[in-house]
């Protein structure tokens, strides 16, 4: 069978959605004719026609807007930013309007918000960012990260059908490179649900997206040495699944908490702080972090290079661990 | 200050002739509707405020009564509107009870939003009536994606947004506006252009002297109408309803009006030129409209006087059972955020 | 001598830096003739005139923007929110323009944002917001929360003269509640260094802004039982004293984090993880957070009362903790 | 698509006659800019990046070059420019040089940031040019506040802001135009409508005709010039430039023009009917502008192809140097993200 990838796998995901509901749409800047500026929705203005695949004006504030009220009408919208970094224009809308609808009047907002992230493409600072934790720490949002083109498949459509706002981060590096076979029936990922990429006993090493394959070549590299990592991807960060993560550390003891996002107020705090409260007397040693350092995301590759975690950084992390 | 750009004078000047008026009913609806806006906002701003019942701020609309109901009043149910800190008549024509504006406005667990938010911000799905939030001009793109939604499913449906000059600073006016122009979706757009966005006039707020010049810059009809004649507001809604309606896209109308108070309930105005509010006095819309009808013999003296018993026999009943209302179980504080299956 | 509220302090500091440098002025909605939605800048108009004092369009993001082009240029603005809540209709010129600045081609950015922050003023939703981990999570940012009329006068002098931009959260709850004689020179208090607001032995209570005052009560209530807290005030959020909280961990080996904030991505998982990672031999219990539960702020009294952490929850948990 | 819209024919066909045109030099120096930028452009997308050797993506502002040419090239050095992404030359004129350019696209540590950020996003205090980043129309409200602070210390200098059509259609471009408008500070405007934003066409992007019209809700004048005219920009921008230094506000000037490539190097813009890059290369402005100076005996074939030389050999010895430069050390990723005391 033939292999899909991670880009391909979202594009499929969102048209069996628009093929199984009317009320299902896309709108944001070049999705249309062009196809969006990473073709995920190429082929689809044929098929489904310019009133479900909008071409809007560059207007990231009213395309969140716009996608608010349609849902309150009734509809699925799905707003594409055409890089995350742009999602800084919409934050308002995003966060105070969508964010806040139900739990001020009972009115859901079911959009989904698509952001392709993420460095390791010579982005520089505005192509390359991992603006997650923004929408993390703001409840009533959902967030969802996924790593494999299966997931990124299974969670659009989930995404989709979600009664809540969801921001759904593509990453960009991941678009082309990574690939599966996909089952052809119809199936979703459940938002909040993390998935074991490594089962291993040393230590747990808890991450998402793109740093998934960082973590994967680290335990590699750690087995010739004996060291049995756990490899966690959370998939989902709003929720996020709180009892596979506190299950792994109950068992390894140990733990990394890796992300490619910059460090002070990242995810791995929450998890830090989520761990040392309830399974504090499991631990056998500090939790680590492993993080981009707190600058902006350089564009030069040596710089670049410098930014991102690699799997070198786990490795050592994890010898340290180990040995404690 | 330029008193020139403000001077009520300058507009239609009395109420305009219009070629084919609203019927009878609906006159004593638009009367009945802004003299309960009234009150019910007297009530709220200086007896249940000052009695420290409300909790939070408190911004009326007196003074601008006209623009909620001329634009409201015909509206048909599937229609959606999404009002702004000043258009408590929209509130009311599309349903809304005055007890469950009471308990809102006191924080009741039968307050529209069941105390999670406060004042105006109230809506209802089942009235098509869509809460605005603080952010002013953020209801501005989401009116434009409601009438996007009625576009793409050919529902003859319009939606009407309100909104006030210093909004139209904002990036969201920008964008929401020009976005609605670019497809064409069924929206109204209506700013209650009072003169004054909390102490700033508006001549710091724009270098146009019309908010309806800024229409040019999307393509679409700007007009200008006096914001406190109910009925020419009502028929310049009527038209860009009529036009929306059949897909030539979103009007820009702009109601020029006062307002008679200051920003809110803890502002004295101090800062607007005393001589402003006797020159608008003069034109209070409600006034006006009652001599209207007065003068074409539609309603006597005695027939206003019912109206005031009437509304305040309903206010009276709805604070009365507001009062006595529940607040919210504290417990409520963690419902809601997410949908509960 | 006369007491100063926290609000005259802001005030204060605002007026002196003004006298004393020409290129420092305000801008904003509101606070020319109307002296500012709290009265911060009143009196201002008259004294600096028009040009330092800059009533403004309802713009946020032009605000925030025009304080970027006039800092660029030499000055040195400070730029209001009227509320803290709408500062995210600036979030995009904040952290891409204003944050990235120096990095991307060494110009930094002296600007000061002013923010009134907070709950416990029935404000609801949209008046009584947190936001400071947005910026806390943005490098190249600056944040501090002053608790005290001392720490607002000195921080917001201290961030005015600060090379890059800050956002200065001013507690609202606090602007007529809390008064103290400040000194008559001029003083500053060092963006990055915590305060100890009282010494103890038992458990340490980091925290900041309105709930400095929530720790010292439930610290008074303590002292009863013999349960010493210390209490720190972090006064800056980014950079914070982690000096001071490393201290105070392994002087007291337990430790509560408490904030208004909401709990998901709050600062506690930040300070956590710091905690884990560099003093975890030092812990003899698991850290413990206090935080507002994730929902937007409630506006009915019964549910703000709810939401806001309470000097009995800090009660509650430090007896717990004690007894670890 | 509407030809009509896009159609040169429509504009001022030909040169314009000024009434004072510059002086000679200046002329040459024009004809020297846009050539410089065309072939800098030309090595960048056609020969770098094809070679590997850029680092990120390319957008180049072949057919526009009369535009940030036209508008900076009688700048005083104390004027401030703030340009966007097709303005090679504003950067050229203001005194970037082209070894930092190559470098900065190459990604090295003399390039304009150091390697911290990539292609255009280029500035230099000590050159007056502020660095544009990618949101689209940030840069707009940033420039009203570089003009405000001329504005408030009584400098006699302006702020000129680049931006296209599409960035109009953001919050920041209302809000920042507003401001300066209101504020009535020294900045010109200057609109690139190349008909296009990426993949959409100007009528997708606003329901007007022509980017000036959106000058209307700002109470300034909008004015439309030929943008592959560089005298046509360069008059529009002289009178803007003096009516804002005596303190008359901003202008929004539009310049129409084509962009005749891809919206980066690797788009084909597959989606532009092609007739219309046959229709643009007709007025191609440098081609045009040496037709002018030519016919008025200001420039000979042998002038023309002297100039050539030199900017092919100043290129070339830039490219020499740049790729030999260093890229940045990896530690740099750490530095200026706060002032280094
Ligand atoms: C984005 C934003 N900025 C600031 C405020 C604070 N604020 C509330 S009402 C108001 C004035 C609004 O003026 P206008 O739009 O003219 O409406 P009016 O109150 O005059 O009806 C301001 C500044 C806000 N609510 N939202
Ligand atoms: C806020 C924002 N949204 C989207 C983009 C992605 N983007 C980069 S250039 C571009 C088109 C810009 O069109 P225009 O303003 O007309 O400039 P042109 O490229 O035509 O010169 C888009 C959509 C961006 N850079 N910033
Ligand atoms: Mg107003
Ligand atoms: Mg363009």
């Amino acid at each position: 069978m033939a292999l899909t990838t991670y880009v391909e796998a979202i594009r499929q995901g969102i048209w069996e959605e628009m093929e199984k509901d009317e009320r299902v749409f896309v709108l944001g800047e070049d999705v249309g004719i062009y196809g969006g500026a990473f073709k995920v929705t190429a082929g689809m203005l044929e098929r489904f026609g310019e009133w479900r695949i909008i071409d809007t004006p560059i207007s990231e504030s009213a395309i969140v807007g716009a996608a608010i009220g349609a849902a309150l009408m009734g509809m699925r919208p799905i707003a594409e930013m055409q890089f995350a970094d742009f999602i800084a224009c919409a934050f308002d809308q995003i966060t105070n309007f969508a964010a806040k609808s139900r739990y001020r009047w009972g009115a859901g907002v079911p959009i989904v918000i698509r952001a392709p992230s993420g460095g390791g493409v010579h982005g520089g600072p505005f192509h390359s960012q991992n603006p997650e934790m923004y929408f993390v720490h703001t409840p009533g949002l959902k967030v969802v990260c996924p790593s494999t083109a299966y997931d990124a498949k299974g969670l659009i459509k989930a995404a989709i059908r979600d009664p809540d706002p969801v921001i759904y981060f593509e990453h960009k590096y991941l678009y082309r490179r990574i690939k599966e076979e996909l089952p052809s029936d119809d199936f979703i990922v459940p938002i909040g649900k993390a998935a074991i990429r490594r089962h291993g006993t040393d230590i747990s090493v808890i991450t998402y997206g793109a740093m998934v394959y960082t973590a994967l070549e680290a335990a590699k590299e750690l087995e010739k040495e004996g060291i049995d990592l756990e490899v966690m991807d959370l998939r989902s960060l709003l929720p996020f699944d709180r009892e596979a993560v506190l299950d792994s550390v109950k068992k390894t003891n140990k733990v990394i908490l890796l992300h490619e996002d910059t460090r002070i107020g990242g995810f791995a705090g929450e998890l830090a702080s989520v761990i040392s409260e309830e399974a504090f007397e499991y631990l056998d040693g500090p939790i680590r972090r492993i993080t981009a350092p707190d600058t902006p995301v350089p564009y030069s590759p040596p710089l670049e290079e410098f930014f991102l975690p690699k799997a070198s950084d786990v490795v050592r992390v994890a010898r340290e661990l180990y040995a404690y | 200050m330029n008193l020139k750009a403000v001077n009520p004078q300058a507009l239609s000047g009395g109420t305009i002739q219009l070629t084919t008026p609203p019927p009878e009913k609906t006159l004593h609806s638009m009367l009945y509707f802004m003299k309960l806006t009234r009150e019910l906002e007297f009530r709220i701003e200086r007896k249940l405020y000052r009695q420290g019942k409300i909790v939070g701020g408190v911004y009326v609309g007196r003074g601008q009564e006209a623009i909620a109901v001329g634009a409201c009043i015909d509206l048909r149910h599937e229609d959606v509107v999404c009002p702004s800190h000043r258009d408590m008549g929209a509130f009311l024509i599309r349903g809304m009870s005055l007890r469950t504006i009471f308990a809102q406005y006191m924080a009741r667990k039968t307050g529209a939003t069941r105390g999670k938010d406060g004042n105006m911000h109230m809506g209802d799905l089942n009235l098509n009536l869509v809460p605005f939030i603080s952010m002013l001009a953020d209801n501005i793109p989401v009116a434009t994606g409601i009438a996007l939604s009625f576009k793409m499913r050919s529902q003859d449906r319009v939606a009407l947004c309100f909104f006030g000059d210093g909004a139209t600073s904002r990036g969201d006016f920008h964008e929401g506006v020009n976005m609605a122009a670019v497809l064409k979706v069924p929206v109204v757009f209506i700013c209650n252009n009072n003169q004054y966005a909390y102490s700033t006039p508006l001549e710091r707020q724009m270098a146009v002297a019309n908010v309806a010049d800024r229409a040019e810059a999307y393509g679409i009809p700007g007009e200008i109408v006096d914001g406190n004649d109910v009925l020419a507001v009502w028929d310049a809604v009527a038209r860009a309803i009529e036009r929306t309606r059949i897909g030539h896209g979103p009007t820009l109308i702009e109601c020029k009006t006062f307002r008679m108070t200051g920003h809110s309930a803890h502002d004295d105005a101090g800062y607007v030129p005393h001589e402003l509010f006797e020159l608008w006095e003069e034109r209070d819309p409600i006034k006006r409209f009652e001599r209207y009808l007065s003068e074409r013999g539609m309603i006597t003296q005695g027939g206003i006087e019912e109206i005031d018993k009437r509304i305040n026999r309903e206010i009276d009943e709805a604070i009365q059972i507001a009062e006595k209302d529940p607040f919210p179980d504290p417990e409520d504080t963690l419902k809601d955020v997410y949908h509960e299956g």
